[in-house]
């Protein structure tokens, strides 16, 4: 059927999309926003009964839409009785629900987002009940713990909302995630995650070596879900939220999505012997141990919660009996449930409401203070305790006759017994709901006065009321056809077809009844002493133990998370090179070397005291570290043999940069260590530094002996191809600066751009510490006072004078020659700005900087524009970025010169490197100017002329007087 | 006859560079140290000549230039560190 | 040759400097030029990502050198899709840090952002193993700028951490490329492809060594245990945008080994053999454990966050630990959704923390204005990033799980990966539950007398330009799940040109002789 | 070096090849065995400096009658040091008055102003920055 | 106007020179080029030399450089000698105070370096007010001659070449 | 030649990498500076050592040095001279922020009795 195949998704949908409307609007006032909350459900619940004549005569309504075909994800929904089954009861029960809220939810809720988490909800749980792929049901199992949390934390003012919504998620997540597994394990046995598939592949599963670990998970997702032994304690903490929710929730929905999860799976996991003794024995424990409870909780809800938890107890034994009649007897009573629970909870509701209190040990005789409330909930909870001809009676006989033909744990005695106790405390508790809160003497000491609410309120109970009676009286009718084509679905069509009626006949199961009937009107009888006794037997609390086990792991996660990620950057560094040497070595021992093929180099005296040098520095460097102008100046040192180094194996370019750089950092460093402590304390214990220790000479070793290795061997490198085109190609004979500039153009631009960056940084950061807390700092910085007074030597300032000239003329010079000479760009920039450091040293950064002539972000900012418009350029010749041109001109008289665009890159590398590093000095002495020095007007402390001349003026003032 | 002549002043150079380091090791005094790193410097650049001569290039000359004129600026900054604290005040 | 390839790197490397010194002193100017290429940025990453969509790789010589010896840029479809991802997330993280005035509490913000956007496109274009260090360096400072933007005490503290722990990366980084160099003698990731299957497996040793080392500089990036310690610190501490972008610099780690450990040390390659997946995967799962204990036990909201990203990024290099078609395009699925979440969620909290009295702590305060419409987006952020449905993060995980069925204890994965999302959940739940209800109820409400007026930030309100950027991350997410078929589809074939190098070597190097006459016949 | 060379280059630069390692060496042996700073500062700046100064003329005249290439550059160096040596000990110097030594350990200046490590320059007396 | 362009010709000269000695190449184009640089450096760093002094007798300041290169030598020799052959207790340091005429701070630069470069002697520090030069001698047992020495044979030069 | 290079690395190395360890802001600044030398070295080695033999074109020349390598050395020195300075800064502003140069975050509780 097309046209049903289309309505399906759309059925599922409906609710969603409709959510979104009474969050938006509900400032169109309550009813509007009930109404259209009311109208996508009805909407989806007309798309069912279009659908359902399919359905009821045999039929399957299919929908396909690829979503996620990689995956096997994809939106296939089936609508079987089974699912039309739930789809009703969703639909038909959150209309009941929609229009209770109305009349339930007081003014100062937040109505519209009450029914946006309702709607959605109801569309999650939808979509579980027509889902056709085991994934697209896991989104849907998701969504419905979400919007539960949601419903359940409705009241957020509530702590016990808050504190059950979490509960409730956790619990019910964490059994989503299990079944996530199991899930993804059932689709890989079956090959395919489509339930239609899988339902097929039954045998095969139940064969497959992962069928328990994939039974185990999905039952754990059900079970947790439904509130099963030992998951039930977050269900009555659920409580907590608005009886709507509850009503909804725990009667028709959320709760069973578990056992509507057996159910689907039923003809796949069922029948195997671990099915059978875990669902079964756990729903027996639930059954009777949640009627135990109900029988003494004080709270109507909590009573109700219970009695749900020991209903869905029931439910899951059914299922676990692995019998076709068995099966067919859940469905029958889940709808049976349905009816009398929902009755049940919005009956609380309403005596909450009127009465405000739940307390069944403060209620009593409302049956003549609201009769209609009183007959509806009557009705509702005899059906639950199984009297007849109500339709609770029917389900429970029929329960009752399954498990007198159950063998289980060696005879079917024992779980009679248990059954019959079991059915027994649950009439006991429908009793003392009816009893202790409708009947018995009238009490007049109600927080509120009650009387029966308006006609809205009271009609989604009453009309339930009708329904359990008249499945009751009339089940074949009403119930029969769907109970057929719902568990034929279940048991995949081997059920036989069931006659529903209320006489059996004298059967076993009628005994039990009668025993259990009795026996719950004398445990009533009793429950006063019994109460008593229940209080004082200690019992572990369930929500306590969740709760502490909760705070246990997040405080242990807390400890975790404090040791591990404690801040500690040393420790960090440690771990991160131990484990970079441990998994290097790990590495390399998959693998091996070729024998060395190169000779050594013979080492010439002299470089052995050049090593000595170094490593005597570096030696010196980690004893006297905590001196810091010593460790830079033995910084300096290993710089400059270094360079030293460099020189020695032919790399003169390398030679420069690194000496210059490294004068350059190490003034930065100084700048810097002005504001800084001068000494280091010896902080860390010996044990520390001997750990350091080793680890650094682990990791030296190591990295020397990678060295070593490759330095023994040979390699052909494509650098041969550079040395031959740098010339022709290039136009330069210095191979390296043609590979910075040209080959490899594109580094140096990256490079270039790092050095920009950190001027800027560098600019910023000053900024933001002048603006902050820093400020004060600074604002009460004390120098020492025994500073040299000559700030601006005369000496100093007049060699500046004749230096910085020359010294800009070299920098001139190494930019120009670069790039057939060792040189470049780079390197005038910093020779540059070592010349106008000079200058600074000398006559003080604020007196140069105001006789600057070029802005340092301006530099900055051209600098990277040239070199990237010249790198542009080159597209206007409709060649790739950074390609270079150069020529040979002669202009008479003078000799032939080159001119190529990788000197114009090179401009803009000199530029932001003159810039940059400008800017990084300039942003630290603005920290010092701040700091209170003061910017000097003249270039030298004391210029002597002006000696001469003052003495000249002492004379000219004693000669005019 | 050259040959000689270099590795001898190789050996003076080199000697010096040790007798610097030493200093600059040993103190006492900051001065003494940063003037160890001066002469350290100007040792170096004598060095840096001589294996010019020793190799017959002049690609190393940049080297000493730049060396010699980097090492006046961060010997003065180290003194005026001493001096005053701020190097560019 | 497509000029347009490198328009990524060159349109912020020109327009930063600008912004930098022309526009220095007009915010709004900055803003308007910031945005404006942004936009410009999305636009030419959606040009190229069509470009690449059919499965060809393009080719860009700069210099017009020849591969191995000039660099190149090489456009796939995963460098297209990165750079796109990029993109809009740039375009996210601009718009919000404008509307939000972060970009007013230091200097230079929106520069250093285009620098940081060039770095991370750059390296995703680039096809030479060195220049991807100098990408990965600009990346870096710029991102050095940007956590310390604003200042104060715990940012810089947290700021230098992060420096010295990536210069030693970078330095580490520079020791694989030196040893990659000595054993190989090319750069060139096409030409390294050849050059290491060319190596006997008994002389692998030292390559091996450099494929491991090189892992461990990516794991840094990407914050893989045991070198995460420094990323929850980190990004707690930066500036919210600044964070929201750093959702893409993990996927720069993430990137780099699914580039250079299917190219060049692949599973197919002889000398490596298994070695990256032996190491990867134990290190993921450790690192998911790590980020999930961090999410449960985080008293402050921006380090729990933090872990939850931890915890995302580890699942994505889970997923890249497969190293085989399938896993590696689920990968792909799982880094795009883990970028928009993490981001979206960063932006999120920055909309919430900027609200609040309290500061950020895991504590209830008075609630604030639109504290719904905050909720709300909390919510639908922490679905995403603890992976719950409907939003992508629940595909991403279902694909991840589905895709490594067929690994080593993959028990033990889905174990892991499992329990990791369930504590995430649960830590979410407790961050969100305190923050949003605890905060509104009705005992918290502050007496009156204590909350003078004038204390309240006027600029309370969100305004749509303000909402915009988070609304937008979490669409993108939506649209995620919404066209995971055909997204998952594109991820595939991008998944297998990655392990199908012989198109990318041959696109690399084929012309080598044609480019070689050409560049001799210019001069 | 397997140039043809005549004899009289070949011993003008090892002479003054030899001068300038000679005198380098009694510069770092001054420098060892002085007393305090102060002398101490003699050594090096003057030994060396002629010791370097050797050394680049025996390179200048190396390259212009070994090699047959004119060198300016030694000039340049030479230039450079003697620019800066004094300025270098000038600081270094002072540094070593200002760390170690008093005004009351030297001499008076025998002027209305003491020495100028000690003592501010007219006009400054009072600056805070000082 | 020629001020401006050339605000220290001496200096715009040794730069030419220094451009020559740094190409190492005497051509034309070179020539050319240093002159330029010559002409321009100056102009930029002008502002950081913001007086002109000038030399009056240029014959008397390479007579000086020579008395000087040649005192440098025998300062090498003999400081050499002190350093190899006498005992440390049996040198005799000595701080010398020389007064100064010169009140140009080009001259008292150039003095101290001379002083710092000849014989023995180093200057240490200027008075305040650049009245007096603290100078260390290294070996010497009368203080006033080498202050007569320095006065006599540098700064009366000095004081003539600089006016 | 190669062991002194090799041992050379290595020194630098570990001496960088025990001063990053320490818990001031300074000694790491050290030893990053340390630790770039190292590298810069190590990656110029890659090229294997060559003494003589300078990487410019001369007619007369036979071999050269490899020059790839010391062009990358060249890029990887000015970027590690931007990172340090940088380093240096954002050091220095955590010092005067925090008022200690310590590197490590201090727990909050135990940092109370030590300012």
């Amino acid at each position: 059927m097309v046209s049903a195949s289309g309505l399906l998704p759309v059925m599922v949908l409906l609710p969603f999309i409709g959510a979104l409307v009474p969050g938006l609007m509900i400032r169109a006032g309550r009813n509007a926003c009930a109404t259209f909350t009311a109208i996508p459900t009805l909407l989806a619940l007309i798309l069912l009964g279009v659908m359902a004549p399919d359905v009821m005569n045999g039929g399957t309504v299919t929908a396909r839409i690829d979503w996620l075909p990689g995956l096997g994800l994809n939106a296939n929904f089936m609508l079987d009785g089974l699912g039309l089954l739930f789809a009703g009861m969703i639909l038909g029960v959150g209309l009941l629900i929609i229009l209770y809220a109305r009349f339930y939810l007081s003014g100062d809720d937040p109505m519209g987002q009450f029914y946006t988490y309702l709607l959605l909800f109801q569309g999650a749980m939808l979509g579980i009940s027509v889902s056709d792929n085991i994934l697209l049901l896991l989104v849907f199992w998701e969504l419905t713990s979400l919007s539960s949390f949601l419903l359940i934390g409705y009241w957020k003012h509530l702590p016990e909302g808050r504190q059950g919504a979490r509960m409730a998620l956790t619990v019910t997540g964490a059994g989503g995630l299990a079944m996530i597994a199991g899930m993804l394990i059932l689709g890989n046995i079956a090959g395919s995650y489509d339930l239609s598939v899988i339902l097929q592949h039954g045998d095969e599963i139940r064969a497959s070596e992962y069928y328990l670990p994939a039974l185990i998970l999905i039952l754990l997702g059900a079970f947790t879900k439904s509130a099963q032994f030992p998951f039930h304690f977050w269900l009555p903490h659920a409580m907590a939220a608005p009886t709507p929710v509850s009503a909804y929730l725990h009667s028709a929905t959320m709760v069973k999505a578990g056992v509507f999860l057996m159910a689907r799976m039923w003809p796949v996991l069922a029948g195997t012997e671990a099915w059978f003794y875990i669902v079964s024995t756990v729903g027996l424990i639930t059954m009777v141990l949640g009627a135990l409870i109900a029988l003494f909780k004080d709270d109507l809800k909590a009573l109700l919660a219970f009695s749900t938890v020991s209903h869905l107890g029931l439910l899951t034994m059914l299922l676990g009996f692995g019998t076709p009649m068995a099966a067919t007897v859940a469905v029958f009573h889940i709808i049976n449930h349905l009816t009398f629970k929902a009755t049940l909870f919005m009956c609380a509701g309403i005596v909450d409401h009127e009465t405000h209190t739940r307390d069944i040990k403060r209620l009593g005789g409302l049956a003549s203070l609201m009769p209609i409330t009183a007959l509806i909930a009557v009705v509702a909870a005899l059906s639950m305790a199984g009297i007849p001809p109500l339709n609770g009676f029917m389900s429970k006989e029929m329960m009752l006759e399954e498990v007198a033909h159950t063998h289980w744990w060696g005879g079917t005695w024992p779980i009679i017994i248990v059954a019959t106790v079991g059915a027994m405390l649950s009439v006991a508790y429908c009793f003392r709901f009816i009893g202790h809160t409708f009947f018995g003497p009238v009490r007049d000491d109600y927080p509120h006065h009650p009387h029966d609410p308006p006609a809205g309120m009271l009609a989604a109970p009453a009309f339930l009321a009708v329904m359990v009676v008249a499945i009751g009286l009339f089940p074949s009718l009403i119930a029969g056809p769907i109970v057929d084509v719902a568990s034929a679905a279940v048991t995949g069509d081997t059920a036989e077809h069931v006659h529903l009626k209320l006489w059996h006949g004298v059967t076993p199961a009628l005994i039990m009844s009668i025993v259990a009937t009795l026996g719950g009107a004398f445990l009533l009888w009793l429950h006063r002493p019994l109460d008593r006794v229940w209080l004082s037997t200690p019992r572990p609390e369930a929500k306590a133990i969740f709760e502490r086990l909760v705070a246990v792991v997040e405080r242990a996660s807390l400890r975790f998370t404090e040791i591990t990620h404690n801040g500690a950057i040393s420790r960090y560094l440690a771990i991160f090179t131990v484990a970079t040497i441990v998994l290097g070595f790990a590495a390399y021992s998959g693998g091996g070397m070729a024998p060395p093929t190169r000779g050594l180099l013979p080492v010439p005296p002299l470089v052995a005291v050049g090593f000595v040098l170094l490593m005597v520095a570096t030696a010196a460097i980690v004893t006297m570290h905590r001196n810091r102008f010593r460790a830079l100046m033995l910084t300096s040192v290993i710089g400059l043999m270094v360079s030293a180094g460099f020189v020695y194996l032919s790399a003169p370019d390398l030679a420069l940069t690194q000496i210059t750089v490294d004068t350059v950092t190490v003034l930065l460093m100084l700048v810097a260590l002005h504001f800084l402590p001068k000494d280091t304390p010896s902080e860390s214990p010996t044990i520390l530094k001997v750990r350091d220790g080793a680890i650094a000479v682990a990791a030296g070793a190591a990295v020397a002996l990678l060295a070593y290795s490759f330095l023994l061997r040979d390699v052909s490198t494509i650098s041969d191809y550079h040395l031959a085109n740098s010339y022709k190609g290039g136009g330069g004979t210095n191979v390296v600066n043609v590979i910075l500039v040209d080959f490899r153009g594109y580094d140096t631009y990256g490079e270039i751009i790092v050095l920009g960056i950190a001027g800027l940084t560098l600019y910023a950061l000053m900024e933001a510490l002048l603006n902050g807390p820093a400020s004060r700092t600074l604002r009460n910085w004390t120098f020492p006072p025994d500073r040299s007074q000559d700030r601006h030597p005369v000496m100093m300032v007049v060699a500046t004078r004749v230096m910085m000239p020359i010294a800009v003329l070299v920098g001139v010079y190494i930019f120009l020659r670069g790039h057939n000479l060792p040189g470049g760009g780079f390197v005038a920039g910093l020779v540059m700005s070592i010349a106008l450091l000079m200058q600074y040293m000398a006559s003080g950064f604020g007196w140069t900087q105001e006789r600057k002539r070029f802005e340092y972000h301006s530099m900055i900012g051209w600098g990277v524009v040239v070199a990237g418009l010249t790198g542009a350029g080159a597209w206007l010749a409709g060649a790739p970025f950074l390609t270079s041109a150069f020529g040979y001109f002669t202009i008479p008289p003078f000799e032939e010169f080159e001119l190529a665009t990788a000197m114009l890159f090179d401009l803009g590398v000199f530029l932001t490197v003159l810039g940059a590093v400008m800017l990084m000095l300039y942003s630290l002495s603005r920290l010092a100017r701040y700091a209170g020095e003061t910017v000097n007007l003249e270039p030298m402390d004391y210029d002597p002329s002006r000696r001469f001349e003052a003495a000249a003026e002492v004379n000219d003032k004693k000669d005019g007087h | 006859m050259i040959t000689y002549a270099i590795v001898f002043a190789f050996a003076c150079f080199g000697f010096g560079l040790l007798g610097t380091l030493w200093r600059m090791l040993a103190g006492p005094t900051v001065a003494d140290r940063i003037l160890a790193l001066d002469t350290m410097v100007i040792n170096f650049i004598a060095l840096i000549i001589l294996y010019g001569i020793w190799q017959g290039t002049a690609i190393y000359f940049e080297a000493s230039m730049l060396i010699a004129m980097v090492g006046f600026v961060s010997t003065v900054a180290f003194c005026r560190f001493i001096l005053r604290g701020d190097i560019i005040e | 040759m497509n000029h347009w390839i490198i328009a990524p790197v060159v349109l912020p490397a020109l327009l930063a400097p600008l912004i930098a010194y022309v526009m220095r002193y007009d915010i709004t100017l900055q803003r308007v030029a910031s945005i404006t290429g942004a936009v410009l940025l999305c636009a030419i990453a959606f040009g190229l990502f069509m470009l690449s969509a059919d499965g060809s790789v393009h080719v860009y010589r700069l210099g017009h050198w020849p591969a191995p010896f000039g660099i190149v840029l090489v456009l796939d479809r995963l460098s297209a899709l990165l750079i796109l991802l990029t993109s809009v997330l740039g375009l996210i993280v601009v718009i919000h840090s404008a509307a939000s005035g972060w970009d007013q509490r230091g200097r230079h913000f929106h520069a250093l952002m285009q620098f940081q956007l060039m770095g991370i496109c750059g390296a995703f274009l680039t096809g030479d193993a060195f220049n991807l260090f100098v990408l990965f360096e600009i990346l870096l400072i710029a991102s050095y700028a940007l956590t310390i933007h604003g200042g104060g005490k715990a940012r810089l503290k947290a700021g230098l951490q992060y420096v010295i722990m990536n210069l030693a990366g970078s330095s580490l980084f520079l020791i694989a490329l030196g040893t990659i160099y000595a054993t190989t003698g090319t750069l060139n990731i096409a030409d390294l492809s050849l050059k290491v299957r060319e190596i006997p497996v008994e002389e692998a040793g030292l390559v091996r060594v450099a494929a491991m080392l090189l892992m461990i500089v990516f794991g840094v990036k990407a914050a893989l245990f045991p070198v995460q310690f420094w990323l929850p610190g980190t990004y707690a501490m930066a500036p919210a945008p600044v964070a929201a972008l750093f959702a893409i610099m993990t996927k720069v780690g993430a990137y780099a080994i699914l580039r250079m450990h299917t190219i060049v040390f692949g599973p197919d390659a002889a000398p490596i053999g298994s070695l990256s997946q032996d190491w990867l995967m134990p290190a993921a799962l450790i690192t998911i454990a790590v980020g999930a204990i961090g999410v449960m036990g985080a008293r402050r909201l921006m380090p729990l966050i933090a872990f939850s990203v931890l915890g995302s990024t580890a699942t994505l290099m889970l997923a890249i630990s497969g190293f085989s078609p399938h896993t590696t395009a689920t990968a792909l699925y799982y880094l795009v959704h883990s970028t928009f979440a993490a981001a979206a969620m960063f932006l999120i909290a920055d909309l919430l923390l900027s609200r609040r009295e309290g500061g950020d702590l895991l504590k209830a305060v008075p609630a604030t204005v639109q504290n719904g419409f905050i909720a709300a987006l909390f919510f639908a952020g922490a679905i995403a990033i603890a992976g719950m449905p409907p939003l992508s993060g629940f595909l991403g995980k279902l694909l991840v799980l589905d895709a490594l069925r067929f690994a080593d204890y993959a028990w033990l994965v889905w174990a892991v990966v499992l329990a990791g999302s369930l504590l995430t959940i649960v830590g979410f739940v407790r961050a969100g539950s305190v923050l949003f209800w605890k905060s509104t109820s009705a005992e918290l409400m502050p007496p009156e007398e204590e909350t003078p007026e004038e204390e309240t930030p006027p600029a309370n309100r969100i305004g749509p330009a303000l909402a915009a950027p988070s609304v937008a991350s979490l669409a993108c997410l939506a649209l995620l799940t919404v066209f995971a078929g055909p997204v998952m589809r594109h991820m595939e074939s991008t998944a297998a040109q990655l392990y199908d190098p012989g198109d990318y070597v041959a696109a690399v190097l084929e012309d080598q002789h044609d480019t070689k006459k050409l560049k001799e016949e210019e001069h | 070096m397997d140039h043809d060379l005549t004899l009289l280059p070949e011993i003008l630069v090892s002479v003054f090849l030899v001068i300038g390692g000679l005198f380098g060496l009694v510069g770092s042996i001054g420098f060892l065995r002085l007393r305090d700073t102060m002398q101490r500062l003699h050594a090096p700046t003057k030994a060396t400096t002629l010791g370097v100064g050797g050394v680049l003329i025996g390179s200048m005249l190396y390259f212009v009658m070994v090699e047959g290439r004119v060198s300016f550059h030694e000039l340049l160096i030479t230039l450079f040091l003697f620019l800066t040596a004094p300025i270098t000990a000038n600081f270094i110097a002072k540094t070593h008055m200002q760390a170690k030594l008093q005004e009351k350990d030297l001499p008076p200046s025998g002027g209305k102003y003491g020495w100028a490590v000690y003592d501010a320059p007219p006009g400054e007396e009072n600056d805070p920055g000082r | 106007m020629l001020s401006r362009l050339f605000p220290h010709p001496v200096l715009s000269l040794t730069l030419t020179i220094v451009w020559l000695a740094l190409v190492n190449k005497v051509t034309l184009g070179n020539l050319f080029l240093g002159a330029v640089f010559g002409v321009t450096i100056p102009v930029l760093t002008a502002p950081y030399w913001p007086n002109r002094p000038t030399l009056r007798a240029p014959l008397m300041a390479l007579e000086y450089v020579f008395i000087v290169l040649w005192d440098i030598i025998v300062a090498n020799v003999v400081v050499a000698a002190i350093v190899l052959f006498k005992r440390n207790d049996a040198i005799h340091s000595r701080w010398v105070v020389v007064p100064l005429d010169l009140t140009s701070a080009e001259a008292i630069t150039v003095l101290a370096g001379t002083v710092t470069m000849t014989p023995g002697t180093v200057s240490t520090t200027l008075a305040a007010d650049g009245s007096a030069l603290l100078v260390h001698a290294l070996h010497t047992d009368d203080p006033d001659e080498v202050r007569d020495h320095i006065k006599s044979r540098y700064e009366r030069r000095l004081k003539e070449i600089f006016g | 030649m190669e062991l002194v290079v090799a041992t050379s690395i290595g020194g630098l190395t570990a001496a960088g990498i025990y001063l990053i360890l320490r818990l001031r802001a300074f000694p790491v600044i050290l030893g990053v500076t340390l630790l770039s030398y190292a590298t810069n070295v190590f990656v110029f080695a890659s090229g294997r050592l060559a003494v003589g033999l300078p990487p410019v074109l001369t007619d007369d020349a036979t071999a050269y040095t490899d020059p790839l390598p010391q062009a990358l050395v060249l890029t990887a020195i000015v970027i590690s001279f931007g990172m340090t300075a940088v380093l240096v800064l954002i050091a220095l502003g955590a010092f005067l922020e925090n008022g200690n140069d310590r590197v490590n975050v201090e727990d909050e509780r135990a940092g109370e009795g030590d300012a």
